[in-house]
Formats: structure tokens, C-alpha cells, sequence
């Protein structure tokens, strides 16, 4: 395996962990709790015997505090992270998650705060809600905000749903049955149609054009039948570019009677330089967990608010958070929601930390942000445009696709040039998305990273390109540097084996 | 760098959205302020949230549980907080093998075969536990026992809205609090699932044996919602019970409050219907020198391969807050689990004998509770607790008005392990002399 | 190179980082200060121009906040660490830090207090201070005891001044100045005779005997001039082995008209089990960085508490805390006192922690966890004896020392298995201390490792014996699988490089 | 595992400590409690330190700057904090790497040559400087001056009383507060070093070019001891100025007050003196293949290898804290560190025009400041500050009286970038009002 070029990174020791199961020792406990400080009575006067476990959770594991903390330390390590470095997964915005604002959603007035609390002892916590609601606002263009939803794909849900709920109560039972198409461009995410499914909606897909962008010829026909209800549309669009004829889009579709949703997962292109409300989207939903930075997480926690028009204001999810004179308040009385999406108010804890977020960047920080998150995907455009195919002519935004088809050639895919990334010390690119791209590789580095960093991974590419010619085999059988080679997915899906079973068990299965 | 890739200005950077629609403005949020400034800001704010700062005996979905000081260490360990949705096995493993253990537990407490990589919330769990017994028995009748938390059945409300599916509540034995199985004469072969939650939001324990029998008998599904997970340490399984999907809200598993979130979503179901699963999950794989590693799998079940076949729209799920249950469970093991749930028991006991005594308090329903059981006091119970909150510095419980109008003198109250004596007996001198004013007041005017 | 006995770690890519001033960009900042909010007035005039920097402090790196994030958490990644596994170091007491004493030590209320402020305004903090002296004093069986020293050697140094303060006082002037010996072991740690000679004591050397005890004769030979101020002992001594004629080792030396001093690196084999105090020891140190858990830090900070008999009270540093009925102070008049040996009151965050220790641990599980020292040593003791030469016979406590005689019969010396263990994914163990035993290898493997790991160390120095006969050159050039392999030491302290310098100024010099 | 040993109970463990040595009843120590108890115990201890809640003009030899959160996050990576002194090389480059770097800002910040990987504090850096001294120029007197910091006085007078060095205290000016060149008539070719701290301890900068030219002269040494670091962001450095050896208290770079310690001590010198440093040095290496690297290096200087010739006893020294300020600093970078001194020296200035306009109140002391001050009161500054705590809530300084009895109405009043100008708006009006209240008391009776 030739090395030379790789700069990045260097072999070395790491630990090796079994599953805790493996570990477990029977008498052993990680745990330390007070002595039961009231008169005990016998259990099976509180709990009749046949509602009592009887299993003594037999299985679960039994370890000590320090073997918990070697346990995940360790296998912690094996995990690349945004803090190792460049992080560049198109659509997901891996950006800096900052420290403060951990800090900021662990202060004990919050963390230790009940949802259920009475309002006149949880205003500290509402107003920070009304506050990033009112950023939101500003940032979208949107006044009507929700920050119920969990994650994307539940805001996605949310505002299809809103818009489901306002056709059915502008068109009237009958004539709304007749609208139950929701259009979506071949390049969406899968939560798209998932989402509008859920809703009740039936998908018919739009052509995109060669150049990358929504056909309007498409939209047009499909817009023709009356049944459109509305259009899901992401712009910047998967591709990383920025559809441009976003009006005349949202006029087609608002003319046949249908709403605008935007899928806001690529706001990171544009806060602070354009709001969809201007653009004539209706309704969109944010990804606190991209644009605001609150931490991924291994895949999640998010929150995925929902900003919209004061016409469909009225069926946001309840409770919103309203201000009265000085005090904020939950208000419940809203006859047209389409009710509620989760318990209590949504993921608060992600709430605090995008507002902190708002409010260290500040108005002109948010929009620098914006500017090097586009800055440094267009660097990489440049740097990546003589090695790799660019199937897209439009100057891209915070992110930029590429191909394999060059490298296809000598048998190196998309897959092939991911893992062998790896051995280069850089966490992939998102692959194989966009759907409507033959091997896609969609590139996004988002604004938390330097030039120095930027150069290393066009290197590292550019020398991957190389070894595709030079010695094909090479990036076929990536990555070389890592403690696990590919793993047999197919395999494991065939007999998927999805939790440890003790031994005896596991055999006798 | 803008010269580089050929530009003079940073505003060119943005040629491509037409002029009209770019802002010529600055956002008109806030300037940018100091981390000095920003703390004290927000330290600020959470001084107005007076209720964190109180012994409070509210439950009703979130529980104040004791969380080892290692669960926030480990979780902040930026590998972990830092990472996306381990997509690329070869270089997340950490996660994998986190969530595969995290799946085992899940199944383990619940008595399952097999969970998924977590869900948003419990209540999102139930909603999504509907739509897959719909999907598995191709029926469309669901009934739900009225004593399923309010706030849950809300959210199945929601979800199910379009999907076709009937959704009948039936009520509650109004004596003994449980979903009593001579009330389900609606279950016909029509019915999908009959969805339950034990301890109930009453807090009584459900007869889960009983009503699986009976749900069962007409072919349909028992799903069982857990609120209070740690009453798992305690209560027999659902899955011993027959229960065909168990969903429950984790944040009892090491999670704070956090004024309602992040919290996590468990769901577990029978080895059968692992196709049928919404959301992620981790299954064991090996590389060619077969050494053992995690990925996820069976991913045709999900969006970004279904689209809206999928079995969910579920991508984002909760998987810092599924690694924070998972290290709580792991350091709790087996004996810290049911020694926190035997306490829990216990305390609860205590203040419900404590409370029954008070001069016109009594406790409406009859059967086994876990930490939760509903009082009925003698005059308003929404004003008896902020009075209370007010006068002794306690937070009571939550008076049922907030879900149930007709049950005005009705609160429940949760006691916990990190509930002292001192503070139940607090509480029980607190709610007999406010009360007793309350009445005096009443009378003498 | 054969890895195939090697089960506990796998290499793995790890992240390369530069030093940080090879990253600095002019120009970039990773701080946030809010804006000055008094009038400024011209610099000049607070602090005249010839006062002021004017170098611009060149040369410190401008980097931002997420490049000082990655930079330490990659090269952090480089380190070993408790929590990746066990720490053998002999003599350094590697046990768990736990968590919940970082906890208390960051509780705002302690963190944020100023050491002058004044003493009804930091009556929590002066508590704290008192009852960790009085947990000590249990523990030590000596009832006077000082906080101030800020680690092992300091507290050497303290305990010493006091023997030579009272000695002074005890003989007047003149005798005094004829007890100038100071005798310690040849075994003793180096910090002991430094400590010593910084007192102004001549130091003499007691031979250990072939059991690895202090050689009694010696010692009475080495008492028999009236020089002697005082013995240095360290028990159990840096073999591992209880001196079990200490009484009589005291005997001697007071009868001597010396002092007894105890080196207290070794308590953890003794707390809940025995008492210096009861042993005839006048004065001891404490690592609250060893015995009492306090983190290592990669070096500090530590914490040496000096404990001393009631007769040596007088002499301890000032101030002393002490309670006077319901309230805590600090106590400045002691006309005997040493003096001051560290500004404010000591490594208070240190006294947090291990007060946090004694508290969490309680009685019982003090006591259990120098069991479970002393048996996981005897266990390593056992299950090394059959691979390497055990060079003494007593059964040890808490520590064992092994040589490397066997195995340098092929060329393969104690610093080569040291450095083949990294291989086997274990910090190596202390080498070549102490001084007297010929390729020493002291293995201390603490309370906080289970059997699990106890049998894969065992495992991997049983099969590095085998390489050792097999592959010796394979254990000389260990380790093989770590990002860097041996510096050339000898080089780097030749021409010491011990700082970045910028590239011009680096080639002119 | 005691059987595998041999043994049939713990006991037997002990067997070697003669019976009668060993404990025959459990510790008198408390019994374990859980870790709720133990927060819930510390939480309530902290609650008794009223000075750590409130607006604060402490200084005196601790300061209270703003810490980045970055800061205690990136330490408390296990993967620092439970590692050992770096003796291996090999698998403690992070630690290693990060010294080395701390060697350099000190170096940098201080405008010195060498600087080891730190000493306890700056109290006992300075006394290590004074045997340093000593040894460079086999010299054995030590002029201070009196306006060193007094416990670091009192510090270095411990650890020199038993090496033959002679003491000698020179007074400051009374009328600048500076230590002056003409009083050193002391300073002779005996003298192995002049000792001063800038700022002093009265808050003055010194003129530390006269006092190194006044040293040099005489064949001395200048050792300059800095408590407020960050004076160095805005003060010409002591390696321009010409001092020899410089120590500093690096409490100042993000290590919080803590009631006093851990802290950091900086040590830099001359890199002709590296072989007289005491304390660990970390230097560059490289292993066969060329690839660069971090060792501790010269250790022959150190007590492990030289023992009771060792230029010091040190051994465990202050790496955490160490490593806290090498975070720090390259957090703040150069613009940081130069704004937050900018900031200290406005606002103290601030501070100090509006003490000074004060009814009865003056400055005694003429010579520059950074961010620290001597006030003069009408009134006994002890007693004013007392009440001024109790009745507004601000600890308003350090009362002299606590070293210098003498100065029974002088206070040091120090103010950084943390100050807010209300705070210090708030402590003029509070020292008006309660002095003119004490005044009028006074006279009344
Ligand atoms: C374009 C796009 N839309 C929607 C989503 C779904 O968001 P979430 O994962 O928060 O549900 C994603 C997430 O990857 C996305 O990239
Ligand atoms: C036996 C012994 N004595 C003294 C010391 C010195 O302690 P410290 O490093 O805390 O100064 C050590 C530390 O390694 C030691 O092992």
C-alpha cells in the first residue's frame, strides 16, 4: 500500500472493546444510591406478585463506574468526529458545534426545569423560545414559527400537514379530496415523499433539467391536472445550486391552486443573504442541527421548526408560545392546528443552543458564516474541477457535486474513491445522493474549516484520482488504515443479527 | 480565497439568487454579543424558571431520576456529540457498537426481541407503534385506553390524521383506574391494535396479561406505552405480557427535564415484524477477515431507499440521547435499576399513606402504582398547588384540570428516588395547611 | 512482525497535528470579549509609551476557536490515559479519577472564590479544608496536618523543615547544628534526598538488605554519631514490600534523638489497614494525587499534605485552618512555624476532590479498595513469577517489582519490554526504579482494574518473554505500532530544542 | 482471586504488617454516601462562600478573567487529565506536544529564551529563582523589594532559610509605589539577585530597564515576578527590559480562582542558564525514521536522576494547569490577550479617576498602574469593605491591613475585564455612602 501521499494521518494504536455484555461480571455495580430513607412495607403490598418482574433484567450488563468509562472511551476512539477535522457530508452541514453552547443548555434553570411546570415559574424557559422564534422569523421571512418538531423530517411532516389542513378548509371537504398530489423534484430527499406520504399525499415526481435545476415545462404540466396541493421543493436544491427561477416556480404552483414547501436543510447557503418568504414558499422547515450548528450527535437529537405565512399561522401545532404584555404564555386555543406533533414543547435543549448560536454570531456573523460556507465549497469546486467529473455547469452554493465517471472507467466508483478517503484522514463526502446522479459525491464543507484543511483534502482527492489510474486495486480494497476493513452489509442484512443474546441463548437460537 | 476561485467581492458569491431577492439589509436579529454577555443572559433567563430550583413531585411523562455525574461526561466526549448518523462504518464503529448495545438493553427491559435505534419521544414512538400495526394486520380500527397520556394520544391523533386509521378511546374503570377488559367489546376483528400504557397516566399499573389475551383473541396487536421507563425495573415486562410493540419515553434513563427535550423514543417489537420497524437499526456485520463490526441494516425499510414506501419518515433520531440511556443503563446495571425502581415504589407508598391521611384528601383509584397515583383534595387542586408552590417552596404535582377540566380537585403526584422524606413530609404538612386555609378562607367569606 | 498474541488493541488511523504556531494565520481570533463600556482615554496616559509592549506579542498563534478545538483534540488522541485502560505505573498510583470529584471541584461556589476573601465569606470553603484535615488525621493516626504543600516532594520538603525546626528548638543553636544528617534508603525515591538537601541536611545512605528491607545494622551504624536528625522512610518502601521492623526502625532513630519521616507514596496499600501513626512516624507526606484519586493531569497538579504528631504541631506551615465553635478560620499565629510554603492555602481544588474520595468511598470502601490493591498485585505477582526473575521473596503489597535478568541474557533489557508493552496496548510499567535493583520493573496496578484486564496484562508480558526468546530483535525495536517509535534522547539532549521558533529566526540561530 | 493467590481471606492480605500495627476497628471516617448526598453536601458547603456569588476588586496575587468555555472543556479530555507525567514517549505525544507549546507562550508572553513546563505556583517559582540565582552566580545575598507580593516574600523566605542565602527587603517609594534604583545601596558584588514583582504589589509598574541596568552592574542577577499575567499583554516584557529570570503566576490564563490553587507558576530564563532551570523542560526529538517528536529532556538536572544535587526537588508539577493556559492563550491569541489587557488598564483607570474624586478618598501612590491600585480611605478600610459587603453586596478590595498593619485605611482595589462598568459605578457609590455613614456614626457618638 503506497502512503507517501498520505499527510493527514498516521497508524496507531487503538483499543479494542467487547460489547459491555461481554464485560459484565455478576456483583459488580457502577452505581451509588441513598439508603431508602422511609418506613419500607413489603413490596407485594404495593405490587401484587404477578405484576412484579420476576427476570431480575437477567442479561443486563453488570460493571463498575471505571469499566463504563474505558468502556466508551474506548470505543469512542473509533469514531471520526467534526472536532478531528473536516467533516464534509453534503446536506448535512457538519459544522463547528460550539462548547458554549453545551455550556449554555446544561445551566441547571433549564436542564432542571419540568415541562410541565406552570408557566409563571417557567418564563425564563418561554422566552427563550419566543425569542428564537422571532429570529427564526427574521431569518426566514416566515412569522408564523413552530419549534415543535423534533428533527427535519418531522417539520416536513408538520408543514404538509399545515398544508393539508388549510387546502381542506379553503377548497371544503369535497373539492380538497381532489387535491392529494404533492409534487417533488427527482432529486429530494427520501423524507420528502416520506413525509408528504404520511400526510396523505400521493407523489408525483418533477423532471430536474440537465443544468441541475427544477423543470419548469414539468412543473407546468403536472401543475395542469388541478390535483396539485402543493410542491416540496429544496433550494438551495440537493445539487447545491440555487433555483433561480424560485419565483416564477412558486407562481406556477400557487396558481394551480397548490402552496410552496421548502425543505430548509440547505438554509446554510443563504441566512442572511436571501429568506424564502421572499421567494413565495409558504412553508418551510429548518434543521436547527445544520444551520443553527446544535451537535449531530451520532444522529440526533435535532429540532426541525416550522416557519410559515400568517395565513397558515392558524395551523401550526399546538401550544405556541405567545407573549402577554410581559409574560409568555402557552397557548392552547387554536381550533384550526393540526394539533400536536410531540409531548410538551418540542427539543428544547436543541432551542437553547441555536440561540445561543444566533446570538454570539450576531446579524453579521450569521451572514459571514453564510459567505465562507459558500466561499469554501466554491475552493473546492475549483480545486476538484481537473480531476473529477462536475456534471453541473451553475456556480454552486455551500455545497458541490462531483461524479465518478472518470474514475468508473478503471473500475473505481464513488464507493471505492469514499472509503479510500478514509485512508487520507477525511471523513467522506456525502455518496451516492442526489439519486438522480450517477455516483454522486456531494461535497460540503461548511464555513467551520481553513484554508490549510481545504488544500489537504483537494490533495487527497486529487491523489485518489491518481491512484484510480495508477493502481485502481488500491482504492477498490479501501480503506487500509483502519481498525475494520468494509463490512459485509449485504450479509448482515440477509440474517440481520440486531442485539447480543447470551451465549446459551445466542446457540440455542 | 475570493480571488482564487475568481471573485472580487463576497457578494458575488451569491450571483446566482437573483438580485431581488437578496437582502439589502442587515437581519434585524441581534448584534453579535460576548460569551461573558451571552452567559449572564441566559443565566438570567433560567433564574425566571423558578420551578428547576424547587422539590417538585411532578411526573405525568418526565421524571426527575437521579444521573450519574459519568452519563454528561461520557456523552460530551466530542467523538460522540460531534459525529453525524454512522453511515461509514469503517470510521464510526463507536456509535454502531453503542447503539447494537443500546438495542439489546432496549429489548432486555422491555422484554422484547428486538428495538430500534431510538425514535424522537415516546409519544412519536406510539404514534409510529400505530402506523405499524396498521401496516402488519392491514386492519384500521385502533382503541386506546383513555388512561394513555393525553399529550401522546394527541400526537397519535396527529400522525394518524390521513392515514385512514379509526382511532376509538374507551374509557378507564373509573374505581380502580385500569383499562378493564370487559370495556373493550369495540375490539373486533376489525381492530388493528389496542394501545395501552401501563403505568397508566393515572399511574396505575395495567393488568397487561388480561388485555393481551383479549386483544389477541381478535387478532389484533397490544401496544404497550411505557412513560415512566424506570417502572421496567420493577413491573413485569410487557413483553412478558404478551405486548407486540412496547414503546416508551427513555428520559427517565439519565436524561434531565430540559423543559420537555431532547428526550428519547424507545420501541421494541417481535423478532417477526423487524422488516415492519420504523426508524434505524444496527445490525452485526464482518469484514472479509472477519472481524466484527456494526452497521445499519435493513435500510430498504427507510426513506432515503423507500422514499415514501418507507416505513417511516424518520431520518434524524435521537441518538446522543439514546447513548446517555444507554450509558445509565450500563452504569445502573441490573441491581442499580431495581433498587432506584424499589425506592421509587417505596417513597411513593409512603406519601400516598402519608397524603390519604390528611383531613379530606383521599386517592380516587384503587389499583397498584408504581411512583405516580392520583390525589383528590378537597377544594381546587390547580390553586392548592400554586399556593403551595408559593407559600412552601414545593411543586406539588400537576392538578388534572391542565388535561381533564372535570377532575378539578384531582392532582397526581410522582415520587421519585431523589424525592428525601424530608420533603414528602414537606410536602404532606404543606398540602394539609394550605388546603385547611383554603377552606377556612372559603367558609369565612 | 508478529501480532498475532496481541488482542488488545488494533491500529487504527489517528490524526497528525502541527504545532499550533504552524497553523497560525494572521488575523484569526477564536476569542469573543464584549465591547469596553467606560470611557477610554489615550493609552499614553494611563502607562507611559516606554512601559508598553511594543513587540505585538509576534510569534503567539491567531488561530479560531475550532482550530484550538481540533488542535487538542488530535493531538490529544496521541496520549494514553486511566481511561483507555490500566496504568501500571509503579510508585504513581494510577487509579480512576472519578467524575463526580471533577464535579465538585467545578461547583461555582468553590471555583469562583477568591483565596482573600474574607473568612466569614468563605466559611464552606474553610470547612471543606478542615475536614479533610480530619479525615487525614484518622487515616494517618497524626493529628496535625497541613494542606498547603502542593505536592509529594513539597510536602517532603515541609515535613523535613519542620523535623529540623523542632530539632533546632528542641537542641538550641549549637547542638542543632551538629544533627545534620538526613538518612535515607538507597531505595528511597529522588525527590527524598532533593528534599532533604533543600532543608540544608548532609544525606547519608542506608543499604537495603538482599530481602529488600532496611538493613538494621546499618542503620543503627549510621546512628551511633549523634548526627542524625532524622530517617526518610518510605513504607511500603518503592519495592512494594512493609518495612515489618518499623517499630524498631524508629526505635533506633529516636533513640538517636531523630525523627521519623515517612515518604506516604505508598498509603495506598495501607489506608483502613494500618496507621503511620501507630508505627512511630513522626511526620508524612500524602499524595492526594495517588492514594486520594486526585487526576495526575498529565503532571500535576498534585496535592502533598503533611501530617505530623502533636509534638511537631507547632511547626507546621502557617496558616493553619482551625475551628473555634461554630466557625472556621484561618489561624496566622504560630511563632513556631516553618513559614509559609506555597502563597494562599495550597491546591484547594485538589482538597475538593479528595475530600469527594474519602466521603464517596466511606470507611468500608476505603479499606476495600486497598484490598483490592494489594490483591490485584499479588495476583500480577503470581502471574509473572513463572516468566520473570522476582528478585525478592516477601509477598507484596500494593506494588511488585520484577527484573529483567532472564530476558537480558538474549539482549533484551527492561526498556525494551517497557516499550514492546505499548505494543500490547499497555502503558508500561515504572522502569528502572528503584535505582538498586538492576533493570528494575515496578507494576502497580491499583484497585481500579478488573480481572479481565489483570490476566490480558499478564498475558501480554508472558508472551513478550517468549518474543524475548524467540524474536529478541522483534522486542528491541518495539513498539512498532504507534504513530511515532523511540526519539533519539541522547540528540535531544545534546542541542536542546525546547521551543518553536518562526522560521527566519529559527535558520538565523 | 484470593484464592487463586493463596489466601483464604483479605486479612491475609496484611499478613506482613505486624499484627499489632494493624487496625482493629474501621476508620472513624464517615460511612459512604451516594453521590446524590455528596453533591447535595458540597452544594450546600459552597452556598457558605458568599464572596464567590458577588461583583469582586479582589486581586492581590488572583484575578478574575474571563475563561472560554473551550477552555475546561479541551482539559477535561480524559486522554489529558488522567494521564501521567509523559515518560513514555511513545504514547504521550498529546501531552508532550501540548508542553512544549506552553514552553513557547511563556517564552513569548514573558519575551524570554527557556521556560520550563511550569512550578507549582508563582510563589514558589519565585523562591526556586532565588536558588537558581545562587547557583548561576555562586552569589548568596538577595535583595527584594518590599513591594514584592508578601506571601510570595514569605514563601521564598522559607525555602531559602536553610541554603546560606541572605535576605535583604529594600523599601518601595512611598510616594510611587515604585521600587527605586537609588535605594539600592545594597546591591553589591555579593549580590546574586534583585528581586521585584511588576506590577508591584501596590498595583505600580516598575522600571524594570533602571533596576536590571542598576543589577547587571553589579554582576546581579534581575529576577522579575509577575502575579497579574496579564499585564504582559499590554507591559513591555521583562526579557526587553533585561531581566534575567522571569516567574509568574499564570493563574491569569484561564484557571479559575478556585479559594487559591491548583494555579501555574511560569518559569523562563536564559537559554545560557537552561541547565540551571529547575523543574521538567520538554524538548524536540525525532526517532530513526526522522519524524518529529516531544521527549522530556536534560533530566540530569532533575532529583530522579541527580537526587540531593538536583537543581530542584520538584516532580509532580502543575500540568493540567499548564495545559489550561496553553489553551487559553492560544484561544486568545495575541489581539486576545492585548484586548482583555486593554480593557483591564481602561477600566482600572476608569475605576480609579472615580475613587479618586470620592469625598476623602486618594490615591497614594503616583507611578502607572495596569489594573490594580492602592486607595486611601477616610476611614478603617477592613471595616468599610466589610460593610460595604454586607450592605451592597460587593467585595469592594483587599484592606491592607491583612500584610501591612500599618496601613490600616489603604485598600488594593483591582478591576479587569470582567468588571462591568456598573459594578464599578456601584462600588464608587457604595464606598461614598458607606464611608460617609461610618464618618457620621463616628462623629455622632
Ligand atoms: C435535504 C434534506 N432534507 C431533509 C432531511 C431530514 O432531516 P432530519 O434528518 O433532521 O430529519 C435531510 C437530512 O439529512 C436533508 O439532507
Ligand atoms: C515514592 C515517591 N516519593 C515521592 C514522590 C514525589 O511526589 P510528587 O511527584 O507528588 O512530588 C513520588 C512521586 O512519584 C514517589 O513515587
Amino acid at each position: 500500500m503506497s502512503s507517501s501521499n498520505i499527510k493527514k494521518v498516521t497508524p496507531h494504536i487503538s483499543q479494542n472493546e467487547a460489547l459491555i455484555f461481554e464485560r459484565s461480571q455478576p456483583g459488580r455495580v457502577g452505581y451509588r444510591l441513598p439508603p431508602l430513607d422511609v418506613e419500607e412495607v413489603a413490596m407485594d403490598e404495593i405490587i401484587p406478585q404477578k405484576f412484579q418482574r420476576d427476570d431480575e433484567l437477567s442479561g443486563m450488563p453488570e460493571v463498575s463506574e471505571v469499566d463504563v468509562i474505558r468502556h466508551f472511551t474506548r470505543i469512542s476512539t473509533w469514531n471520526y468526529s467534526i472536532d478531528l477535522g473536516l467533516y464534509p457530508l453534503g446536506s448535512c452541514t457538519m459544522k463547528y458545534n460550539s462548547r458554549l453552547n453545551e455550556r449554555v443548555a446544561r445551566i441547571a434553570g433549564f436542564a432542571n426545569l419540568h415541562p410541565l411546570a406552570s408557566e409563571e415559574d417557567a418564563q425564563g424557559a418561554l422566552e427563550v423560545i419566543y425569542e428564537l422564534q422571532d429570529s427564526l422569523a427574521e431569518i426566514t421571512g416566515l412569522p408564523g414559527i413552530s419549534l415543535q418538531p423534533a428533527a427535519g423530517a418531522h417539520g416536513e411532516m408538520t408543514g404538509i400537514m399545515i398544508i393539508r389542513a388549510f387546502i381542506d378548509a379553503r377548497d371544503g371537504a369535497g373539492a380538497s379530496a381532489k387535491r392529494r398530489t404533492m409534487l417533488i423534484p427527482d432529486s429530494a430527499h427520501g423524507t420528502n415523499p416520506a413525509s408528504a406520504h404520511l400526510s396523505g399525499f400521493t407523489v408525483k415526481t418533477i423532471r430536474s433539467t440537465s443544468e441541475g435545476f427544477t423543470d419548469l415545462e414539468h412543473l407546468s404540466e403536472l401543475c395542469a391536472h388541478g390535483d396539485v396541493a402543493g410542491l416540496m421543493l429544496t433550494n438551495p436544491n440537493t445539487l447545491g445550486l440555487f433555483e433561480r427561477n424560485i419565483k416564477e416556480i412558486s407562481g406556477i404552483v400557487h396558481a394551480a391552486g397548490g402552496l410552496v414547501y421548502m425543505d430548509g436543510a440547505n438554509m446554510n447557503a443563504l441566512v442572511g443573504v436571501a429568506r424564502p418568504g421572499d421567494m413565495g414558499v409558504d412553508v418551510i422547515h429548518l434543521n436547527l442541527h445544520k444551520t443553527f450548528s446544535t451537535p449531530h450527535g451520532g444522529g440526533g437529537p435535532g429540532c426541525g421548526p416550522c416557519c410559515c405565512t400568517t395565513e397558515l399561522e392558524p395551523y401550526l401545532p399546538v401550544p405556541r408560545v405567545v407573549k402577554d404584555g410581559e409574560n409568555f404564555r402557552l397557548d392552547f386555543d387554536r381550533p384550526h392546528s393540526i394539533g400536536r406533533v410531540k409531548a410538551f414543547y418540542g427539543n428544547y435543549g436543541m432551542m437553547l443552543r441555536a440561540l445561543s448560536y444566533i446570538q454570539t454570531h450576531g446579524n453579521d456573523g450569521l451572514r459571514e458564516a453564510t459567505e465562507a460556507a459558500v466561499l469554501n465549497a466554491r475552493y473546492i469546486a475549483q480545486g476538484l474541477a481537473a480531476d473529477y467529473d462536475k456534471p453541473f455547469d451553475a456556480p454552486p452554493m455551500h455545497e458541490v457535486v462531483f461524479t465518478d465517471k472518470r474514475q468508473s472507467r478503471k473500475g473505481v466508483h464513488t464507493l471505492d474513491i469514499a472509503k479510500r478517503l478514509i485512508d487520507y484522514g477525511f471523513h467522506p463526502m456525502t455518496i451516492y445522493f442526489p439519486l438522480i446522479v450517477q455516483g454522486a459525491m456531494l461535497i460540503e464543507p461548511t464555513e467551520s474549516v481553513g484554508r490549510q484543511e481545504l488544500d489537504q483534502f483537494i490533495e487527497a482527492m486529487r491523489s485518489i484520482a491518481r491512484e484510480a489510474v495508477e493502481d485502481p486495486e488500491l482504492v477498490r480494497n479501501a480503506p487500509h488504515t483502519t481498525r475494520i476493513g468494509r463490512l459485509d452489509e449485504a450479509a448482515a442484512a440477509r440474517k440481520p443479527v440486531l442485539r447480543w443474546k447470551p451465549k446459551e441463548a445466542a446457540s440455542a437460537a | 480565497m475570493l480571488g482564487q476561485v475568481g471573485l472580487g467581492s463576497a457578494e458575488e458569491l451569491f450571483d446566482s439568487i437573483p438580485a431581488d431577492l437578496r437582502l439589502r439589509e442587515p437581519l434585524k436579529t441581534s448584534a453579535a454579543i460576548s460569551e461573558l454577555e451571552l452567559l449572564a443572559g441566559f443565566e438570567n433567563l433560567a433564574a425566571k424558571n423558578g420551578a428547576a430550583r424547587r422539590a417538585s413531585f411532578l411526573g405525568a411523562g418526565a421524571y426527575s431520576h437521579y444521573i450519574p455525574t459519568i452519563v454528561d461526561h461520557l456523552i460530551s466526549r466530542s467523538e460522540f456529540f460531534t459525529a453525524y448518523t454512522p453511515y461509514q462504518p469503517e470510521i464510526s464503529q463507536g456509535t454502531l457498537q453503542a447503539i447494537f448495545e443500546f438495542q439489546t438493553l432496549v429489548c432486555q427491559i422491555t422484554g422484547m426481541e428486538v428495538a430500534n435505534a431510538s425514535m424522537y419521544d415516546g409519544s412519536t414512538a406510539l404514534a409510529e407503534a400505530v402506523l405499524m400495526a396498521e401496516r402488519v394486520t392491514r386492519r384500521s380500527k385502533v382503541i386506546a385506553s383513555s388512561a394513555v397520556h393525553p399529550e401522546y394520544m394527541e400526537v397519535v391523533r396527529t400522525y394518524v390524521q390521513h392515514a385512514g386509521i379509526e382511532l376509538v378511546q374507551i374509557d378507564s374503570d373509573s374505581s380502580s383506574g385500569q383499562t378493564v377488559a370487559d370495556s373493550l367489546a369495540q375490539l373486533d376483528n376489525e381492530t388493528a391494535a389496542l394501545v395501552v400504557q401501563s403505568p397508566n397516566f393515572f399511574g396505575c399499573v395495567e393488568d397487561l396479561r388480561a388485555l393481551a389475551d383479549k386483544a389477541h383473541a381478535a387478532g389484533a396487536l397490544l401496544i404497550v406505552a411505557v412513560t415512566e421507563a424506570m417502572s421496567l425495573g420493577l413491573l413485569r415486562s410487557p413483553g412478558s405480557t404478551g405486548a407486540d410493540i412496547v414503546v416508551a419515553e427513555g428520559q427517565s434513563f439519565g436524561v434531565p427535564l430540559s423543559f420537555g427535550g431532547p428526550y428519547v423514543g424507545l420501541f421494541a417489537t417481535r423478532e417477526k415484524y423487524a422488516r415492519q420497524i420504523p426508524g434505524r437499526l444496527v445490525g452485526e456485520a464482518f469484514d472479509k477477515e472477519g472481524r466484527r463490526g456494526y452497521v445499519l441494516t435493513l435500510a430498504t425499510r427507510e426513506q432515503h431507499i423507500r422514499r415514501e414506501k418507507a416505513t417511516s419518515n424518520i431520518c434524524t433520531n435521537e441518538g446522543l440521547i439514546a447513548l446517555a440511556a444507554t450509558v445509565y443503563l450500563e452504569t445502573m446495571g441490573p441491581r442499580g435499576i431495581q433498587e432506584a425502581a424499589r425506592q421509587c415504589a417505596q417513597k411513593a407508598a409512603y406519601a400516598a399513606r402519608r397524603i390519604r391521611e390528611i383531613e379530606g384528601f383521599s386517592l380516587p383509584f384503587t389499583s397498584p402504582v408504581f411512583n405516580e397515583f392520583v390525589v383528590r383534595a378537597p377544594v381546587d387542586a390547580k390553586e392548592l398547588l400554586s399556593r403551595l408552590a408559593e407559600s412552601k417552596n414545593i411543586t406539588g404535582g400537576l392538578a388534572l384540570s391542565r388535561y381533564f377540566p372535570e377532575r378539578a380537585n384531582e392532582f397526581l403526584v410522582c415520587v421519585t428516588e431523589v424525592n428525601s422524606r424530608r420533603e414528602i413530609d414537606s410536602l404532606v404538612e404543606g398540602l394539609a395547611s394550605v388546603s385547611s386555609e383554603m377552606i377556612q378562607n372559603h367558609n369565612g367569606t
